[in-house]
């Protein structure tokens, strides 16, 4: 089977268009070139970078991650470089290659989000911001950004009049009513949603009666929560007209598709590249497969395609 | 393009020491040459648990005609570690790597400090090969400080023979060789060392390395360490590895033990 | 070491106390007959029987579970004989052991809370009621009773009004604030929380583009989702000051120190008993184990001893 | 308080036919004798990973002087059988049971007849086993009606052959045998069979099986079916594995699988 030919794999996400429906989930990706001498980056759908903050960030004091059933938390505490430096110094690494470059993004205050979305605006070789609203919000409390919809909705219209980039809002699936925060984001003008990120987990150790993480809380990620991660999908894909991402223990084609049949346009892998560098690929080419045998010439005739 | 996981099969997997096993591994040729203080994530092929790959040092290396193979020697201490020393021959791992920035080496200076704890003892041991065999240093060149807890954790020592002529074994409780923190012996051999002269190589239980940073905080020897963190990537992209690092202007920073590491400068770490 | 003696493993749950801290999960353990071969009844803390309504229930059509990574689905619907079978048939069975007998309680509107707690008032045996917050309310449009902390607190104080017995609310983690729920249901007149329920989520047949399971969601259970568990159980020990009860992935002894060690007066084990069914023996004597181990002569001495 | 699971040792794991497999694994003594129609939940002991035990019927069982042994006959479908498939000799299983309601035996009863389409010939043949030998049924007595879509899923012919001196074989594809649904070869000789002295027993696929139902709709014979149903505990306790059911009223209930069943009457089972 050729690439590019048959079958066909090219996904639109509003004014977005990709290659294939495969992402890389950001945190999981480095900037790109960390996974550079393992995967072709040209053939990607679209690198999702770190998260960028307006200014660097130290991230969380070690140990950050303990491995859980089927999963792992992480408590990096956003480590960065900063915007700035992403535009000065991995920017223009990744514009050697063809490949959308989605910027992960993240603040404290709107006004923080705004900041960062208007210094990306101006950048070369972005493609599309996706907003992190899963991060605590300092005013308010600590509680997430992406826990209340107006809230949400609040930092998608800020982010939204700082730039004419496509704007993804990426939702923590820590809600009671993800459908309800992806219905305001949708009001509020966001070109696509991208779900899930981790859920807030921990980890004890018996001996120390201590965490394993010293944050004591952390995200979290892999197989563990991919059901989890499809219901919300599907909760969402039945609200909103604009595009869906679905973002959760995909370590598969399979799992892939178990997304894209529900409805989801695109998706993102994100732990399994830690395990399996080549999983990104090894998700394209078995979608392609799937495809051939079953005889589907575009990938965009198994989308939304789930019988309920 | 080329690096990927490569499927690993046991040749022997035995416990060598009461919860110490060494792992014998066969690989594809195309495996790359593991530089002293590398390492590898191992798996077990096609499960899913343990779910990460878990860190373990390159101990041996040797390039045949048609494949390769490659020495892990580890500790059991929990759950994967576990799993791992239950593999039986023939049973197929996941490598991935080598990965890390290995030991810095400079073949000027003449004289060679190794100082062990524990299975820290495993990447020293290959970089005690490396300097004799790559670096043609002379056995008098190389001492080597082993220290455990006890003797049933001074391991590795048979290889450690054929490598250094001058090989100093301490334990905690007077076990095996002298009763002595490794550290301590060294301490009081330390006038030895010219610090222009002297590289020091260490590797052993956090513990030890910050007494060992205290005790070389004013002086001026070049040594290095290889960290141990929990990892999940392996290289550099999760930054899940962090430790603690005074930058060039003395602040705080998070370096990744799997890229920038496992190998610093004793000096630039922070200890708690 | 000789049972009941040292280690000292009882623990006091208000007015309730329990031989050791080890109880079975709703829905998990039949009622406590279909175990009786494998497990001395006599050793539980505590039995916690299927989820009870006024009304026999049919339940959901098959298939009803579903493997996940770590974990499963189910969606039984809480398919039960109805209270007054229950009474009649069910608990003279149980009233032949010395294990306290905690019912499950399920309703869909509060009408029906009441009249089922008012029910097991009355009859013989039954030691405390545990409150399924987690059903959804046919009156609120399907929204789980559990999600919203005014609902979750008028549903407490009605049962209360019908029962002298020890109130367990058992709440839904399917909520954006756990504490705040917990906070509500404490103030509404609970005796004790257990926490957590199962997760929603769901799975795709991607060669049928189909559910797995018929009611298309179900709910997680199992080791997955034991990091959120922990996270919710810490939350809420911080936030209320009656006992709290930990339940989720609970396979071993390991396990449940977790949850004791973080604050939580005893645990319940669920889905583990499917795969094992002498879980709930293998735990308490792993405790013991521990706590000889570590020369701690009363389990009450590790209780809440997480050190944050 | 004696049931547990029982861990056993596997004697031998060998793929007999493409994508079948035939397990033999040694059990402690103390396990009890299973009955014809009863399964077992079975896992890799130690291993989180399949998740759940998976239902297999026990196709084979003998009793020797210090341990008993155990037949599984199954087919790969899915991760978990394919994970059981790599098994080699030695590894140990998790083996919980045996389980279920036994399939009901009528001594008085002429003539028996077996229907299986598939994989359903294992508990058949265990069946058929039992009333040669413990039953006395002559081999005359039993007609065997074995189909398959392929010569390739025609499985178990062999120790058949030596229970059944009746045996019709067909395949949707005419590979093997006569070509034909199982189920209308049965119903071209239906004749031969009077209710009052037959009965029948009858596991495959569910499709199989509900076109049995409606030929049986309103003839009077005996009809037992052995059933399939995701499941979790098989216990009994969890409810996972219902099967729609007419109750003595007429109504739907769900019954249990694993201990309501495997062993349903045709005509109670509610087909879609
Ligand atoms: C670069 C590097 C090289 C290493 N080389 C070796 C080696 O050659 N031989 C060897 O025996 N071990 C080595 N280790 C340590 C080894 O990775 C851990 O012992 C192992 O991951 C523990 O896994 P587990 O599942 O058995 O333990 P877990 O159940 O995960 O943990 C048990 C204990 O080990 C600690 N631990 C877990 N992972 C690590 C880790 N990556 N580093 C340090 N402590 C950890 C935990 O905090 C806990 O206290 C190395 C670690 C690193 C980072
Ligand atoms: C009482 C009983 C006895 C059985 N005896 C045998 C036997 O002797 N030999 C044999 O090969 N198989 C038998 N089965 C079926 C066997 O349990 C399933 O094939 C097996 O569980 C599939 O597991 P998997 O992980 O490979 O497949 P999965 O990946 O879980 O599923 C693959 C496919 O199999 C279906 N499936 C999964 N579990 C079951 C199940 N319990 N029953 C029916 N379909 C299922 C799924 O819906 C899916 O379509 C029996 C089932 C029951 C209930
Ligand atoms: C180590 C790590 C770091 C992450 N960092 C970010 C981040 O900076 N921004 C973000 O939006 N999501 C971040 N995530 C969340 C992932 O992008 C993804 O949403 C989540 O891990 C679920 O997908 P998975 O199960 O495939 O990993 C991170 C996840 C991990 C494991
Ligand atoms: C098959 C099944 C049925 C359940 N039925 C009930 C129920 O009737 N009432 C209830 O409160 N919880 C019910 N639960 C939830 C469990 O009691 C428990 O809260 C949950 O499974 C998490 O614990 P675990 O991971 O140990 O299984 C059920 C869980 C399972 C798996
Ligand atoms: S383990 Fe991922 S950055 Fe080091
Ligand atoms: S599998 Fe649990 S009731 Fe049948």
């Amino acid at each position: 089977m050729k690439a590019n030919e048959f079958p066909q794999m090219a996904v639109q996400l509003g004014k977005l268009k990709l290659k294939n429906p495969v992402m890389t989930a950001s945190g999981t990706f480095g900037y790109g070139e960390e996974y550079a001498e393992y995967v072709d980056l040209n053939r990607l759908g679209a690198i999702v970078v770190k998260g960028l903050s307006l200014k660097p960030r130290l991230g969380n004091p070690p140990p950050r991650i303990m491995e859980t059933a089927s999963g792992m938390l992480n408590a990096v505490g956003l480590q960065n470089i900063g915007v700035d430096a992403f535009i000065a110094e991995k920017l223009p690494y990744l514009r050697k290659y063809d490949v959308a470059v989605i910027a992960n993004i993240y603040g404290e205050t709107y006004a923080e989000y705004q900041k960062v979305a208007r210094k990306l605006n101006s950048a070369k070789g972005v493609h599309a911001l996706e907003v992190n609203v899963s991060c605590p919000n300092v005013k308010k409390g600590g509680l997430s950004f992406g826990s209340d919809p107006k809230i949400a909705a609040e930092v998608t219209r800020k982010v939204k009049e700082e730039t004419d980039l496509p704007v993804i809002v990426k939702l923590t699936p820590n809600v009671t009513d993800i459908a309800l925060i992806a219905a305001a984001v949708e009001k509020a003008g966001a070109d696509a949603i991208s779900l899930i990120n981790t859920l807030t987990g921990m980890s004890v150790d018996i001996k120390k009666r201590a965490p394993h993480l010293k944050n004591i809380t952390g995200g979290l990620s892999g197989p563990a929560i991919k059901p989890i991660a499809l219901r919300m999908v599907w909760q969402v894909v039945k609200r909103v007209s604009i595009p869906v991402i679905g973002i959760g223990g995909i370590m598969n084609a399979e799992d892939a598709l178990e997304f894209l049949i529900l409805g989801a346009k695109a998706v993102q892998i994100g732990t399994a590249n830690f395990i399996n560098p080549h999983a990104t690929l090894d998700v394209i080419d078995g979608i392609k497969n799937y495809l051939f045998d079953n005889q589907i010439k575009d990938i965009n005739e198994i989308i939304c395609t789930f019988k309920s | 393009m080329k690096k990927n996981i490569y499927i690993g099969e046991i040749l022997k997997n035995e416990e060598i020491q009461n919860d110490y096993f060494l792992m014998k591994v066969a690989l594809n040729n195309s495996f790359a040459e593991p530089q002293p203080g590398q390492f590898v994530m191992i798996r077990i092929a096609g499960l899913s648990e343990p779910f990460l790959g878990r860190p373990i040092s390159v101990y041996s290396f040797s390039r045949g005609k048609s494949f390769c193979t490659m020495e892990l020697l580890y500790r059991v201490v929990g759950r994967g570690t576990k799993i791992m020393a239950g593999l039986i021959k023939n049973s197929q791992v996941e490598i991935h790597g080598p990965l890390g920035t290995p030991f810095a080496i400079f073949p000027a200076k003449e004289k060679i400090v190794f100082i062990a704890g524990g299975i820290g003892v495993a990447p020293l041991s290959l970089l005690a090969h490396h300097l004799c065999k790559n670096v043609c240093y002379d056995k008098s060149q190389m001492t080597f400080y082993l220290g455990a807890q006890t003797a049933e954790a001074i391991i590795g020592l048979d290889r450690l023979k054929k490598l250094c002529y001058d090989i100093h074994i301490y334990t905690d409780d007077g076990t095996l060789g002298g009763k002595s923190l490794v550290t301590q012996a060294f301490q009081k051999d330390i006038k030895k060392y010219q610090p222009e002269n002297t590289v020091i190589y260490a590797c052993g239980p956090n513990g030890m390395l910050s007494v060992l940073a205290k005790m070389l905080k004013s002086k001026k020897y070049n040594c290095q360490v290889s960290l141990e963190e929990r990892m999940a990537c392996g290289t550099g992209a999760c930054m899940g590895c962090a430790v603690a690092i005074r930058d060039n202007n003395g602040a705080l920073a998070y370096k990744r033990v799997c890229s920038d590491g496992p190998v610093f400068n004793l000096q630039e770490v922070i200890w708690e």
